[in-house]
Formats: structure tokens, C-alpha cells, sequence
């Protein structure tokens, strides 16, 4: 059956929230994507790592008057989007650890639902052999 | 083949929306099958009928309506990208109370869902953004 | 003279353009994506830092918050302004200059 | 002190748009003039009417039209930018031979002399760009 | 009398022409600029500078489908636009020099209107010192 | 697998990142502003004269003619496609990657 095919889905995010709407537009491909059951990854690469900044804070009404959209971020493990890739070479040139990075999980239901954490910090080489496992690769 | 092509960026602001249309025209006279083009992010600005370009410039919802009428295409437009920008069909237009609406002949308005759809059925997935 | 920067200088070359030709005396501004340069232990550090000895830099505290990122984190010798602020600096200097 | 304000970006998709209105309220709310805003290249569709945004979001159009209206703002879309672009007032529709316009209340279309005219006439002109 | 009033305009050129449209539009506000009698003056720094490349072939009809503005360029000098100013650095980490620009003159009237280049390569600090003296400066 | 570059290396860290992600036999086309890194003479010259030891590059002729850029004048090893050229690369790989 057509319905069955499943194919590596891959998300690169590169750029900074909120600067463009580039970030949040992407996650809502992700979010309608997950509906569709494919393999699902999201990689963060250069400034794509600040969209994980935990803390985040503005509203339409005060602040830079935009929308916070983060703790979308947080409801992807509900979606089982929970392949998450950080690049360490670009959290490490922008002074950021694993630390300021929201806590994205999910629970995994092959190990009596335990909350497992979402993010894998990684080196350029997984990176690279990710995207080199991937059929379709989405960039935003 | 069969290609899917994601168009990110507005007419003429970006060159990403000319490349697309030269990538999908190109493929397409090679025998190719464009399987879906999908407009999202500013993207959605191609599709208005309302553009009136210089006269010695390139009109590009045109060269879309006429490639698209030419081969077929199902050129979508993301709803939710389009209703931030401004950009309706008529249905739309009504269901929103908006007095007018701007969406040239041979686009169609539809979900996000439409662009994962074309990332299965398709063997290629092309993105031009900025 | 003022100007602003509202680009990531990790993304764009737009910071170490503008600092090659901002005068000393000159005032700078970082918003938007441009705020991600005013942070102590990035890899613009010591450029800011170099850059304080004779310009004055200013960033945009929405825009620092919007991000999640800490005023108390930003480099030393940077100020930190409201749209308010913004606005007194476009005031207090004769031009402004984008640096798109 | 009078200030001039140059729009490149259209709405959302660049924080641009944003700061450029940001900066105008502030402004004004210090009690400074603001003798024109000008929206050039992507900038004009930030002028849109048809703009339906989520609920929870800002109405980017709406913000500018009602600043507008409390200061009584010159808001001036580029005639050249919003041709190419499909922002039509009603004359401009007209004369076009367009069956619809889209350009919001307060906004008015002119030519690109209203932008240099704002750079002498104004203290300062801020640009707000990508 | 207002109408009077002549102020230093300065235009800054950063981007390529063609990838995005700014080289272009920024051109148009040149050339209706010209017409109220202010003392302009164009700057074209880093990739601004590829926007004076001779030698561009693109038409609506060909090649890469986008009108060939570049023989605007051309006109400035008739416009009394005569001060262009690019930057030595730029150019060099292009592998650019003088030779790869498009000849952009001038006819001189105080000089028995001999024809003059309009294109001053020139270095940081001249340019640093030539913001500082403007009054409006248009950046695209 | 192949990754496309639209952006300008003087303008934007696009190219740079793509080489550091992208792994030995792959192709990488140049295309829209992308097309300055392919010259001969540039500051870029030696990032894709090395990169070219383990990867396919590719320029795309009507960007580059567009800009007045000559084909003549491309790095040695680099060859250089037209639109056609474009689609049988998209074909010839498995995925295509934009580094946007």
C-alpha cells in the first residue's frame, strides 16, 4: 500500500528565531508532518541552535511584540519528534552548552515509557552521515 | 522522475523564485514529472494576480499560470503562510469576510500537509529559499 | 554617528563590515539577530571587545529577551537599551546608518 | 525632531517590519514627529488588507493603520515596488485593468520622490532593511 | 526658501545584483533622487561592489530569465550622479580590480565638459570619513 | 547527494558550513549569488581548491553570466552546468540538500 511507504525526513535549521519566521514556519511543517508517520529528524546547525534557547520571552503585546512560539518545541515529543541533532561546533563558537538549551523529551514507549531526553549533541560527523541517510532533506 | 520543488521566497525580492521556475521548466522539458510545486513562506506572494510588473521585466505569476496550464501542474499555495500575508482565494476571501481576494488563475490554496505529501510521492525534493 | 546592526554575525557579514568602518567616537547598535554578538564568550568576543576601546555599543534588551538570551551575560562596557533608548540614540546622533 | 522611516521587509517574515513599527510607536510616544513612513521593495505588503493572521499573533496591518490613524501618519507605499509586487489601491486597480485591490485603509500609493522628499524633510531617517 | 535645502545623500551598496532585487530597486531611488537637486553620492562595498561588474548578459527571455539592468549603471553620469565611490578591500578579496567595472563617466562643465571616470576606488578610511559627512544615508 | 548554494561566501557562512557537512564524492552546485565562490583570485579560492580533492563542484552558467562573471575565469575542476545540467544533477543524486 502507497499509505506504507516510509521515508527519512530531515529538517535543517539554520537560522535564528524571530529575526525571520523561517524557524517558526519549520516547525510547522514538523508539526503537520508527524501526522504522517514518516522517520523524522531535526537537525540544528549555526544560528538554527539558538531556536532551542530556553528562556525565550516576548508576547504580542510587550517585549518585541512577536508571538512566542517556543514551547512548541517542548510538544514535539507528544508528536514522537523526538530526533533531535545539535551541532556542538556551533554551540561551542556561540559560547552555548547543552545547559541553555530548553529540556525537549519524550517517552519512550519501548522502555516502559520513560522520559528520555530528545537532544543529541553531536559532532559534525554524525551530522554528516544523518543527512547522508536521508531521502527527503527540508531546509528552512 | 517524479519532483516535488518548495518555493520560499516572494516574486522578484529573491532570485530563489526565478531559479524555481527555470529548475521546474527545465525539468519538465526534459521529460520529467513534476509532481507538485509548493509555495510557502513568502513563497505564497507568486501566486497574486494582481502583480503588474514593468513592461520589459519578466511577469512571474504569468510564466507559473502558463507553465502550469501547459503541463499540468498543481501548483499549491500553503494556507497558513498565505493567510498571514495577505494572499485569498475567493472561498477564502469569503470565509474570512475579506472583500476581495488575489490568487491567479491555476494556483490552489491548501494545507502544509500537501508539502510532506510531496516529499513522500516524489523522488526529489527541491528547495529554493533564501 | 549611529549605527545599526540587526544581523547575526555568525550568519552575515554585517558587524565586522560596519566595526571596519565605524569611526572612534561612533555608536553602534545591535538588534534584531544582530543582539547575538554582544555575548561574552562567543567567537565575537574580543572583536566587541577591541571595538569598546573606542565605540560606543549598544543592544536591544526586547530583542536579547525574545531570544532567551541574558542581559547579565552581555560583555562588559556594552549598554543595554529599550525601543525608547533606540530612539534617544537615532536623536543624539546627527546620522544613522543600516547595515543591512 | 522629525523622522523619516524607510520599510524594506515585508510582515513576518522579517522581524524588519516589526521593529520598524516598534521603533515609529516609540517614537511618538516620546512625543517626536514622524513626517512620513515609506514602504519599498517587500516592504509594500506590509500595506495589505487581506491579512488574516492566527488570533494569538500581531495583525501587522491593523498595528499600522491604527498608529495611523491616533498620529495621523503619512503611510506611503512605493507605486514601482507595489506594482511588481500585485499592491493595488482601487484608482491604481482601476487604471491596471485589475479586478481587485488589496492596500489597507491609511496607506496611500506614491512614487519614490515621497521618499526622497522624506529624507530632506525629516531630522533623521531611519532604515529598517534585511 | 525649503526648496532650497541640499543635503548629503549618501546610498550604501552591499548586496549582488540579481540574487535579490535591492541592487535593482535601490538604483530606481537613485534616478528619481537625482531629480531634486541633492548632493549624492553611491557607495559600493563588499558584494555591492559586483553590482558594477561589466560584462552582464541575463534578458527576460534567456539565460537566467531576469532583465539585464546593469546598463543603467551607464546613466548616472547624464543624472549628474557622478560620485561613486568602491571599495579597494572589497574588491580585492574578489579579484576584482578597476578593469572588471563598467566605465561610469561623467561630462566635467566646470572642466570644458571633458569626460571624466565617476568611479573613485577608494580606501576605509576615505569611505569611514565620506559617511561621516552625509546627512541621509539609504542603505539596500 | 548533492547541496546547493544560492548565497554569496562574502555575504553569508552558507558555503562554509555546506563544505564542513559535506562528505567525500558528493556534489555541490553554485548557483544564484553562490556563484562567487567559483573564481579564481578570490579569498574563497583555496576553501574550493581543497574541496575539490574530494568533491564535485558545480556552477551554473546563466547565474554566472547574469553577473557578469566569466566561465573562463572558474577554478580549475569546477564544471560549470546549465538548467538542464541542474535537473540531471538532482537526478544523478539521491537527495538534494539547499543550504538556504
Amino acid at each position: 500500500m502507497e499509505d506504507e511507504v516510509i521515508k527519512k525526513f530531515l529538517y535543517v535549521n539554520r537560522k535564528a528565531p524571530y529575526g525571520t519566521i523561517y524557524a517558526l514556519e519549520s516547525l510547522e511543517v514538523v508539526l503537520i508532518g508527524a501526522a504522517f508517520d514518516q522517520d523524522v529528524s531535526l537537525a540544528f546547525i549555526d544560528d538554527g541552535v539558538y531556536q532551542l534557547k530556553k528562556d525565550q520571552k516576548t508576547s504580542v503585546d510587550s517585549g518585541a511584540g512577536m508571538k512566542n512560539f517556543s514551547k512548541t518545541y517542548l510538544a514535539l515529543g507528544d508528536y514522537d519528534v523526538n530526533k533531535i541533532y545539535v551541532d556542538k561546533a556551533s554551540l561551542d563558537e556561540r559560547g552555548l552548552t547543552a545547559d541553555d538549551l530548553m529540556e525537549l523529551v519524550y517517552e519512550d514507549e519501548d522502555d516502559d515509557y520513560k522520559e528520555k531526553s530528545s537532544i543529541s549533541i553531536v559532532n559534525q560527523e554524525e551530522i554528516a552521515q544523518l543527512m547522508e541517510q536521508q531521502d527527503v532533506v527540508l531546509s528552512f | 522522475m517524479k519532483f516535488g520543488i518548495l518555493v520560499n521566497e516572494g516574486p522578484y525580492q529573491h532570485q530563489s523564485s526565478d531559479s524555481a521556475y527555470q529548475f521546474t521548466k527545465a525539468a519538465l522539458e526534459k521529460g520529467h514529472e513534476i509532481f507538485r510545486v509548493f509555495f510557502y513562506h513568502d513563497g505564497v506572494n507568486n501566486a497574486s494576480r494582481l502583480m503588474v510588473p514593468p513592461q520589459d521585466d519578466r511577469n512571474i505569476v504569468n510564466r507559473w499560470t502558463e507553465l502550469g496550464k501547459k503541463y499540468n501542474l498543481d501548483l499549491v499555495v500553503c494556507i497558513a503562510a498565505a493567510q498571514r500575508r495577505g494572499m485569498l482565494d475567493e472561498n477564502e476571501a469569503k470565509r474570512q469576510g475579506k472583500d476581495a481576494s488575489n490568487i491567479a488563475e491555476g494556483f490552489h490554496i491548501s494545507g502544509l500537509g500537501q508539502l510532506i505529501e510531496a516529499g513522500i510521492k516524489s523522488e526529489r525534493l527541491v528547495v529554493f529559499g533564501d | 554617528m549611529l549605527h545599526t546592526i540587526n544581523k547575526s554575525p555568525f550568519e552575515t557579514n554585517s558587524l565586522e563590515t560596519c566595526l571596519r568602518f565605524a569611526r572612534a567616537g561612533h555608536s553602534v547598535l545591535l538588534f534584531e539577530d544582530g543582539i547575538y554578538g554582544a555575548f561574552k564568550g562567543t567567537r565575537f568576543e574580543s572583536l566587541i571587545t577591541d571595538s569598546l576601546k573606542s565605540k560606543n555599543i549598544y543592544v536591544l534588551v526586547p530583542d536579547v529577551e525574545a531570544r532567551g538570551m541574558r542581559t547579565d551575560n552581555v560583555i562588559d562596557g556594552i549598554k543595554t537599551v529599550d525601543y525608547a533608548g533606540f530612539v534617544d540614540l537615532t536623536v543624539d546622533n546627527k546620522t544613522v546608518q543600516a547595515w543591512l
